[in-house]
């Protein structure tokens, strides 16, 4: 069993309504220290071993990832 | 092979830390004729626990009158259920969901909705709305608003994404309430009477199939663990017993459980809710005199290594219980599949009447089917009158400095209107799709809501609606719980019939303290007592409930609060009527009579910060002919707008209808109380109704006929509200008062939930 | 005229899009997700609800159901397909119309009657003179519209932009009246043929009086009447 | 500036809807090695300079996770 890691994030200047309520909410809450917080996904994917980042790539722009708002970053996680 | 028993000398040790007493083991042993294993242990501490077993309320709630030439089907099943004419019934209950909230107020209050819904398609109806009834602490602290806002998002997060609409409720914000919230869910679903189905397991032979979600170790212990014992600092200890609530495939399991109703598929379908598979297989059994032969490594399982015992009393939501015939399997595995369900047998029916449970071919647990059920211990509790009722009693309101001037009695009905306990709820049920299936009539933010009967999707539609409201004042419980209980009673008679509805029949959720406690379990009875003599009063049965014990915290038990939920029916859903004044130049009448009663109103809890007195005072008869007067009365369309008076009083009730309808009203105060008796007094048995003035004169006839009080106090027209000499306040003032207070107070920080940051 | 109204698991309008159709006097049935046959169908509705329980992001899934691809030769045929709510999502997530629905700015669901602007647009299946105030309720929780600056104004120029959300007298709201937050106030688009249309209102919960208004009946009648003039 | 990123995933045991639901999704697709998908949140933190792990650790204690159900991993991202 192989194992990748996905991060996907919103795309450069798309606004993000969690991460920007996050970022007000932890303001708030007295951390002044905060100043700026995106909130994404992390996808773990575990598939058959052999399976190729080409592979999981594809069903990143298929479903995972919706490239007219979102980026996206695979990485391989060994097998497991 | 034989069974594998515990052994005798650790067997009552475990017996006692899984919550049962040491004769509760004894009987267990008694009944076996021998120490039982490990997994039989673990079934019945669930099944006798008190959440399952109902021992320490069972005989209380004896008192409840039950039947009706209209029930269909009374307490004992997963909900009541009710014939609403022309071929059409009604399935509704309540149930609590305290505990787990409590922990994990998004996840605790979602997977609530999501076991009443399972409660009513259970018994073949289609869900079709839902309330709330909810209690917190004053909203001044982080944690109380992070448990309001967070219960209120799971309850839509569920609710809006099963298409079942969320179409009132309540919430009260009472220091009482701080470290024990209430999450009480209320669910109706609606079918044809003759499809009507039962949780009764029957026929040797027959298959017994699991449908939805897979088994995990989520919730083991949960529900019924959580709500049998007393919620304190070791409640963080509980918390990998809280569940995540997939609305999702609840959806599916409606349309598939429906689906195979309709096709007639099935013998028996029951949900797994409390105590998991365990319950709901006893139950079914139990129910039909029949016995079970379950074997565990056939449950899908998402976890590892799961012991047979976990898989009997886990809690993973979203699960399903049906018993079929070999020759009707394929199809109704079919109708699974094609919502994207599983579905597995995983047993048999036997006619031994035992339940069996292996593992393979290891038989782990073997006891009579209905012991489970139907034995466990019923207790008389101790009672004891508690000692502070006749120190809150003995206070008389008239002893303080009342507000006198038309400022100061302005500026406090200003107020009382921007008190969190009687401000626009509107931030919450805006959260809340409260419209789809396109018949609620009557939208949340009248005094009950109102739904057209029918099956939209079939083009089914009939002439009827049902009215709903949920109401308890638990301050009113904590001064007096016979009379409180009356109270909630009667406002929601009052509610439902305000908006055309004929009271039918009531569901309940009875929240208290730890009932082991004397004083907790007086305060317990008395309240059923005062329940059970209002619904005989009315003639209006009790035909489902839940009790939750157990709500306290540092020992410090929640107000009794026996939360009413009131099921009314309108001949004619076009009659219905709402509360807002509708015309410059009708007549406003106040049916019924203001006394001078401020114990335990909110006016005393905001102006002066007391809850103390005595409640106002319930009159059964008169109260049953107001709300039979108020239906007449819009039945035959002289009534143009009705609104009770609940907390605040008559000024509350006078500013609502203003500000519901964007317009102002000239009233006079009667003159012979205190001015702030006459504003602000909670005195029961009072609605508030519009009529075109050529229409005074039929309804103060049929009020005659009725013996109810009726009287016009004054106009409707401009853009304030003048009370006589006592009060003079503008639309505008009213509405910036009225309206904006929960959000302002839920935002006074960001109250995030970690779940409303998720954009999975 | 028959409206066909398409069921995804998890969606929970359906029911009451062909219950709104029937009310104004025209025919309805079901389609299943998994069904290719579109033939017998004036018009298609992709209803709102939560398909999918709306994980992943909402219309991700719908998007690969086999009716999908029919749906889209349907509409490059020029014939009238709509998505409402989670229909709108699930029409920008297969890239027939352009942009993304995103949460919510204030993170919360709502479900409320609003004002809606129709705009002069190329959209075909909306025909009140432009500038006309519409109260249709919403209800989402990602109904926050955005594209990019480009998509916005190809969007503008091609009269792409059909309805957005107003004041009451019709006026935008100063620096944004969107309760989702959606990019330029908007409400519903189309594709640039007209003939695809998506819009976060549900016009379905306002065709009955008595259960909220009858501005939602626009929707629905346009579409006849144009079905019909292509007919005749 | 400082940067962290925080992975936050449901805890053991915790069912997984929207994983859950993606898993199918990819395999319906014909992705017939997909074992596996879990769906968790990618948080991208920027502080001020200096600010300590624990500090992060708390914000996440308090708002951004949630301790019932979940569990995180904090990252240093290093300065920006
Ligand atoms: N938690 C809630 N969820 C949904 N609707 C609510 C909730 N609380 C109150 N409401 C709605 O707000 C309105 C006023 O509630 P309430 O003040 O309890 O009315 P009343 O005093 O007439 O019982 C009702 O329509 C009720 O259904
Ligand atoms: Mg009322």
């Amino acid at each position: 069993m192989a194992r990748f890691e996905i991060y996907v994030t919103y795309r450069k200047g798309i606004f993000d309504p969690p991460g920007a309520t996050a970022e007000r909410a932890l303001q708030n809450l007295g951390y002044a220290e905060v100043e700026q917080v995106k909130i994404g996904k992390y996808i773990q994917l575990e598939v058959a071993d052999g399976t190729p980042e080409a592979r999981v790539r594809e069903m990143c722009d298929r479903l995972l990832a919706n490239p007219v708002i979102e980026d996206y970053r695979i990485e391989t996680a060994g097998e497991a | 092979m034989t069974l594998e028993t515990l052994s005798p000398e650790l067997a009552p040790t475990l017996a006692v830390e899984l919550g049962l007493k040491l004769d509760e083991y004894e009987k267990i042993v008694d009944i076996l004729g021998r120490v039982p294993s490990l997994t039989e242990l673990y079934m019945y501490s669930l099944m006798w626990s008190e959440h399952c077993s109902y021992k320490h309320s069972r005989k209380a709630l004896r008192m409840f009158p039950t039947q009706g030439d209209h029930v269909l089907q009374g307490p004992g099943e997963n909900a009541g259920v009710i014939d609403v004419g022309d071929g059409w019934a009604v399935a509704f209950k309540m149930e609590s969901h305290n505990h787990p909230s409590a922990i994990e107020p998004y996840q605790g209050a979602a997977t609530g909705v999501g076991g009443i819904i399972r409660d009513i398609f259970t018994m073949g109806a289609r869900p079709v709305a839902s309330l709330d009834s909810l209690r917190f602490g004053t909203l001044d602290t982080p944690r109380q608003r992070y448990l309001f806002e967070g219960a209120v998002a799971g309850i839509g997060g569920y609710g809006n994404c099963l298409g079942v609409p969320t179409v009132g409720g309540e919430v009260y914000f009472e220091e009482a309430y701080e470290g024990n919230c209430l999450i009480n869910a209320m669910a109706l679903g609606l079918m044809r009477k003759e499809n009507l189905t039962r949780a009764v397991a029957a026929g040797p032979g027959n298959l017994v199939l699991l449908i939805g979600s897979t088994t995990g170790r989520d919730g083991i212990g949960g529900a019924s663990t959580l709500a049998s014992q007393e919620f304190d600092e070791k409640a963080e200890d509980k918390r990998p017993s809280v569940q995540v609530g997939d609305p999702f495939e609840e959806k599916l399991l409606i349309e598939a459980c429906l689906e195979l109703l309709d096709a007639k598929l099935l013998v028996a379908l029951g949900d797994l809710g409390a105590a998991g598979l365990t319950s709901s297989a006893s139950e079914m059994a139990s129910r039909g005199g029949v016995g079970l032969d379950i074997d565990v490594t056939k449950v899908p399982q998402r976890e590892d290594a799961m012991m047979p015992f976990e898989i009997m009393v886990s809690e993973s939501q979203e699960r399903m219980l049906a018993v079929v015939t070999p020759e009707n399997l394929a199809a109704s595995q079919a109708v699974c599949k094609k919502w994207g369900l599983l579905s597995t047998v995983i047993g048999t029916v036997t006619d031994t009447g035992r339940f069996v449970v292996r593992e393979g071919e290891t038989v782990v647990a073997d006891m009579p089917a209905a012991t489970l059920a139907h034995d466990a211990p019923v207790y008389d509790p101790a009672m004891e009158r508690p000692a502070y009722l006749a120190e809150v009693q003995a206070f008389d309101p008239m002893t303080l400095e009342h507000p006198h001037t038309r400022e100061a009695l302005s500026a406090t009905l200003l107020e009382l209107l921007a008190s969190p306990n009687i401000c626009s709820r509107h931030w919450i049920w805006e959260q809340y799709d409260h419209q789809v299936m396109l018949n609620t009539v009557v939208l949340p933010g009248g005094d009950a809501a109102v739904l057209r009967i029918g099956d939209t999707g079939r083009g089914e539609m009939s002439e009827r609606g049902i009215a709903v409201s949920a109401d308890c004042n638990g301050r009113y419980c904590y001064l007096d719980p016979y009379t409180g209980a009356q109270i909630a009673f009667v406002e929601a008679a009052r509610n439902v019939a305000c908006t055309g509805g004929r009271p039918a029949a009531i569901t309940d959720c009875l929240n208290f303290g730890n009932p082991e406690k004397p004083e907790v379990f007086w305060t317990f009875h008395q309240s059923v007592k005062g329940l059970a003599d209002a619904c005989t009063a009315f003639g209006v049965p009790v035909v489902s409930g839940n009790v939750s014990f157990y709500n306290e915290s540092f020992g410090q038990a929640i107000y009794p609060t026996p939360t009413v939920g009131l099921v009314g029916v309108l001949d004619y859903v076009d009659d219905h009527c709402t509360m807002e004044f509708k015309a410059e130049g009708d007549a406003i009448v106040l049916l019924g009579r203001t006394r001078n009663e401020l114990g335990g109103s909110e006016y005393l809890k905001v102006h002066h910060g007391m809850v103390a007195g005595r409640p106002p005072k319930v009159d059964l008869v008169d109260e049953r002919l107001l709300t039979e007067l108020v239906v007449t009365a819009i039945r035959t369309g002289i009534v143009r707008s009705a609104h009770d008076c609940a907390e605040g009083g008559l000024a509350v009730a006078l500013a609502e209808c203003c500000i519901a309808g964007g317009i102002g009203a000239t009233v006079d105060a009667e003159g012979t109380l205190p001015a702030v008796a006459e504003l602000f007094s909670e005195s029961q048995g009072r609605i508030v109704v519009t009529v075109a003035p050529e229409h005074l004169g039929a309804l103060k006839q049929l009020a005659a006929t009725h013996g109810t009080p009726c009287t016009r106090i004054g106009t409707v027209g401009g853009d304030r509200l003048r009370i006589g000499t006592a009060a003079d306040v503008s639309l505008t003032e009213m509405r910036d008062a009225y309206l904006p207070t929960l959000e302002r107070l839920v935002h006074s920080d960001e109250t995030l939930q970690s779940e409303e940051l998720t954009d999975r | 005229m028959r409206f066909g109204v398409v069921t995804f698991p998890g969606s929970n309008c359906e029911q009451d899009v062909v219950h709104a159709v029937n009310h104004l006097g025209f025919d309805a049935g079901h389609i299943w997700h998994g069904d290719t046959d579109l033939s017998g169908y004036d018009a298609i509705v992709l209803p709102g609800g939560f398909s999918y329980g709306d994980y992943i992001r909402c219309g991700a899934v719908a998007r690969f159901s086999p009716v999908m691809s029919e749906i889209v030769r349907y509409a490059e045929a020029g014939r009238p397909v709509i998505g409402i709510c989670n229909g709108f999502q699930i029409l920008t997530e297969a890239h027939m119309l352009p942009g993304a629905l995103l949460r919510n700015r204030g993170l919360k669901f709502i479900c409320k009657t609003v004002h809606l602007r129709a705009e002069e647009s190329a959209c075909r299946w909306l025909d009140v003179p432009a500038g006309t105030v519409l109260r249709v309720p919403i209800n989402h929780n990602e109904g926050n519209y955005i594209c990019d600056d480009e998509t916005l104004a190809r969007m503008r120029e091609n009269g792409q932009i059909v309805l957005r959300y107003c004041e009451p007298d019709g006026t935008l709201a100063e620096g944004g009246g969107a309760p989702n937050g959606a990019l330029d106030d908007i409400a519903g688009i189309c594709n640039e043929r007209g003939n695809v249309f998506g819009l976060m209102p549900h016009p379905e919960r306002a065709t009955d009086p008595m259960s909220g208004g009858t501005d939602g009946a626009h929707f629905f009648t346009a579409i006849a009447r144009r079905v019909a003039e292509v007919a005749s």
